[in-house]
């Protein structure tokens, strides 16, 4: 079991187990954000780095369908908090923004998966992620307060698209599309040969951070837990159809599987805070950050590499 | 104190998530206070469990002189905007100052 | 002020050794405060020479909103448990509040 | 508050540009002053367009607790000094301190 | 045209591009001063280690011309500034300050531009960009404020003598030309591999503080505008005259351009604002950060070198 | 001289020097966290790696020797400096729990000074510099209060056994041993690669704050001075007896000379001030940090190994 795992998950798991000890090892803020940006730099680059090596078709049918389905999946995550899980309107609308949404750390883990598998995977996958950061939002603050007049929509996707994480990586994007490989090599010793050193520091700190969130569980009971469970994998299911759809080879499904079974702990938090906060944003982060991303980078993303394998068309 | 430029103003502190920074100075541009001072803080209220402790995101610390009316007056926006829905503790304090031209 | 529903409190302010923060504010949930708020900061005083001064921790400032008593009950553990051995100042002000309650 | 070993005593707080830190401290010291706490902060004033802000160096916020005499002094000194070229800006309180020695 | 820039550039138009945007990518100064303290020590040490590959000769004569040139410039820009731009005595005082002395990013950038182009320079130019630092500040503050006495001249020289480029420079070359290239080896991952990405980082940053500063141009009028970019080829040109008198090669030459056309954004703005407080400081940082180190890293740098490569005696 | 010191060392005494200017070289507390954290991971997976190699045998006679070697340092010092430095109980106690732990920067730095030898270790030996961190502590506090009902033993034992560097440590060790060298082959670039690099900035800011303590000496007297000095070559001829007891190879000798003969500087005066208030931090802080930091690392490791050359039995 232990000799599949990736070395860098272990990381994750010393940061959960000092967390759950109290131990300190909390990384200053400071370097969170470094790493961060070099890791959403990194991913962003490689993706336009591949751009610029072989041109993209069908990229408008691609998009349409990414789209499609934050939208599909922050419906069906509300119908199911709302209906099966009775919790209110307003915090059935922000979770299901949050899993309707994505984490860029789980695509970085599933990234760094399938090139120790040695699969290759679409470049514009970056792209798509990107994409399915935004729907969810806005149709999590719809669900949330209707078509209110108050709300600030120019704010909100300002927001949502000048952030950090979609700046950095359309920032990447084009950056390794306009220098291609040969342009990006001074820079490769930072930009992807520490990218998995740098991954691991940051799979530690969300150890730290996933164990802060563990003790929200007994507050929201035993429907969120496995709502934070479940859902994962019924989206992934759902992100390899589109996969299909799509046409994409078995790394792109897996990366879209991933994507679709993660749920957001950076973006959508920070947009549900400002536009719906009645909802009860504790809620949200334990669910992602203490089950479903654990679960994501320890469980799940082998376990879509399988059902892509499975289901993919020949 | 005793010294010949010195007049009253009030000093209103405010404790509330740092996630607000960005809105809360804008209300108070709007509101037309004549300046403030944000210090990053950290701390224990009693709404924890309801706080979006995403870790990295702490408190801030909002500081802002200014004359009696203009500080009920935010006392009361801040409240009626903030109170219901975010963590925010807010206190007055009385200070002399300089410039009171400056205080508005 | 005049607000309607203001009420004096006592802030509490304490400047401190950054290592004492867990040991500090175990004792202040001990003591039965509200909550408080804490940052970062850096000084002078008289002490210097004692001072653990490894470079990288500094001080804190440990602000207390709570009623009278409670701010001379604090006052006096702090000082009985931390003036002997420790970098430590303390000072105590008005202010008001507007949700009494919440403090204490 | 009625403590016993209580005295009365002033806060001096000011706001200033964090690149005069070493030279305000430096004229703390010359000024005599028992000590001071500083901390970083960020803000806004009258006085944007004139300020070097080379973005990292925000404004640090500096404390003296002292006695009536000193911090009519310090007000009177700093004003001198630095309101005509520097941002800066300063208000006084009431405190009370436990060991009143320790406060000039 | 974009195929020829370099594409650690590229990141500096990110920054730009996202601080127009008002979107929020600025690092934390923790980082920032982490990435600079490498780019300081880097240069410091690669000017070290070629220098304890081939001993310097004519030393003294450089480091004269070199001051020359610092005062030289310093005194150019008073000129301008009082009589063309008629600025107040201590504003023009202040801007020719910041504009006879150097700045290390634009330095850096000169650099990586040689390596890519596969052009050698002196080892000697770190301890020349050192040089030029000091001589522009003392007499900005000269000019602003005659040979008062009241000025602290050993506060100002310590400040800048002291200053963290001077000292982290000067300490690279030390250790670079102590330890030399094989001392170095085990220690060149960081200093030496990762120098790029690393000023990819820097830039991108330098982008965002840039467009910070660009609406300070609403206030400061066109003279400013025409001065912050017309100043630095003007001055590159009187740079390429120096390496001339100096016998540099086409490398030195270009870099000297560099400096001389680059203006000072760390060590002039904090000088002048201690001894020479009654300055404007935002004037002469709108138009060295806003205006003359873009279009030094965007367009000055390829110009100098064809300057240079036209102008040099061969 | 300069030619056998390790370039590394350099970076020392650059901010040695820096420091004692009063010039500004500090890094951000942030960084100084991000590269120790680095530091104690290296070393523990370094560590591991190893072991998932080479069984270890005879472990357990190890950890009771290193423990015994702890309890012997800390009753040593505490002798002398009761006896002949007449200090009180309570200084006695504390600085005999700083000098009868250990450093982990100066361990780093004989780790280092090996690689460059080519002299190989025990991949123990990080395990052992996380033994040898805790007796002294314990011992110290006993020394200073008795077997007190007032010490709260959980929380010392807890902030010693769950500190940073402790569990990064250990945690290091189990990641390598746990995912072997192939296994860590992605993140060597960040971890192995840079390891002497970020050593370097390390030393820089160890330089920094020992030039710092300096002063403290005009207070202390020439007794502690001397102490500082004297207690690492002797304390390190102590660990050289004891590697022999444990039949360790030469490189192992000189970790543990290293080891013994190196001062705590962050776990035990962290621990001592909460426990041992009474004590005077600043004490045994110059001392450690002051004097016995900066002797290891220019004189002591290449003394220790000598001294082991000649000793160890062959
Ligand atoms: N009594 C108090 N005194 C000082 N600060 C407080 C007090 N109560 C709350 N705070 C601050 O206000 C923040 C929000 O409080 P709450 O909304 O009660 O969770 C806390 O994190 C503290 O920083
Ligand atoms: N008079 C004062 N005014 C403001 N802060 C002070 C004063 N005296 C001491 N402090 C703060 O308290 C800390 C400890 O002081 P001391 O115990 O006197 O060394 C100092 O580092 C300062 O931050
Ligand atoms: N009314 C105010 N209340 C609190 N802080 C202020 C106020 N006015 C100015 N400040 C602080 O003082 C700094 C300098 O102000 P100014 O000199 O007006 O630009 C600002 O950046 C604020 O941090
Ligand atoms: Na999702
Ligand atoms: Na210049
Ligand atoms: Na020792």
């Amino acid at each position: 079991m232990l000799g599949s795992i990736d070395p860098i998950v272990l990381f994750f798991l010393l940061g959960l187990g000092a967390g759950v000890l109290k131990a300190d090892l909390r990384l200053p803020p400071a370097i969170y954000e470094f790493v961060s940006t070099l890791l959403l730099l990194s991913i962003g680059m490689k993706g336009g780095v591949e751009l610029s090596r072989q041109p993209v078709t069908g990229l408008a049918v691609d998009i349409g369908l990414t789209l499609l389905l934050g939208v599909a999946l922050t419906l069906v995550a509300f119908a199911v908090l709302r209906g099966a899980g009775r919790l209110s309107r307003v915090d059935s609308a922000a979770v299901a923004a949050h899993y309707g949404s994505v984490s860029v750390g789980t695509f970085a883990v599933g990234v760094a998966y399938l090139a120790r598998e040695g699969i290759p995977a679409e470049p514009v996958m970056p792209l798509l992620l990107v994409l399915l950061e935004v729907p969810a939002i806005v149709l999590g603050i719809l669900l949330a307060r209707g078509v209110s007049a108050s709300t600030q929509w120019g704010e909100v996707l300002r927001e949502v698209l000048l952030g950090r994480s979609v700046l950095l990586l359309l920032g990447g994007l084009l950056i390794g599309w306009l220098a291609g490989p040969v342009g990006l090599e001074p820079v490769a010793p930072l930009f992807f040969d520490l990218f998995k050193g740098m991954l691991a520091i940051f799979l530690l700190e969300m150890g730290l951070i996933a164990a802060e969130h563990l003790g929200g569980f007994r507050r929201h009971g035993v429907f969120m837990v496995l709502f934070a469970i479940l859902t994962p994998p019924a989206f992934a299911l759902v992100g390899i159809g589109f996969a299909a759809l799509m046409g994409l080879s078995l790394g792109g499904a897996i990366l879209l599987a991933t994507l679709a079974g993660s749920a957001s702990y950076i973006a959508a938090p920070a947009a549900m805070r400002t536009a719906v906060p009645e909802a009860n944003p504790a809620l949200s982060l334990t669910a992602a950050l203490a089950v479903t991303f654990p679960f994501n980078i320890l469980v799940g993303i082998p376990l879509y590499r399988q059902a892509a394998q499975i289901l993919l068309p020949h | 104190m005793t010294g010949a430029a010195q007049t009253q103003r009030k000093l209103l502190t405010v404790i509330t998530e740092a996630n607000l920074e960005r809105d809360l100075t804008r209300e108070l541009d709007a509101l037309g206070v004549g300046g403030y001072t944000i210090t990053d803080a950290r701390g224990r209220g009693e709404q924890e469990a309801r706080r979006s402790s995403w870790g990295h995101t702490g408190n801030i610390r909002v500081e802002v002189v200014c004359d009696t009316p203009l500080a009920e007056h935010l006392l009361g926006r801040l409240r009626d905007k903030y109170y219901e829905h975010y963590s925010i503790v807010m206190w007055v304090q009385d200070v002399e100052v300089l410039r009171p031209g400056k205080f508005r």
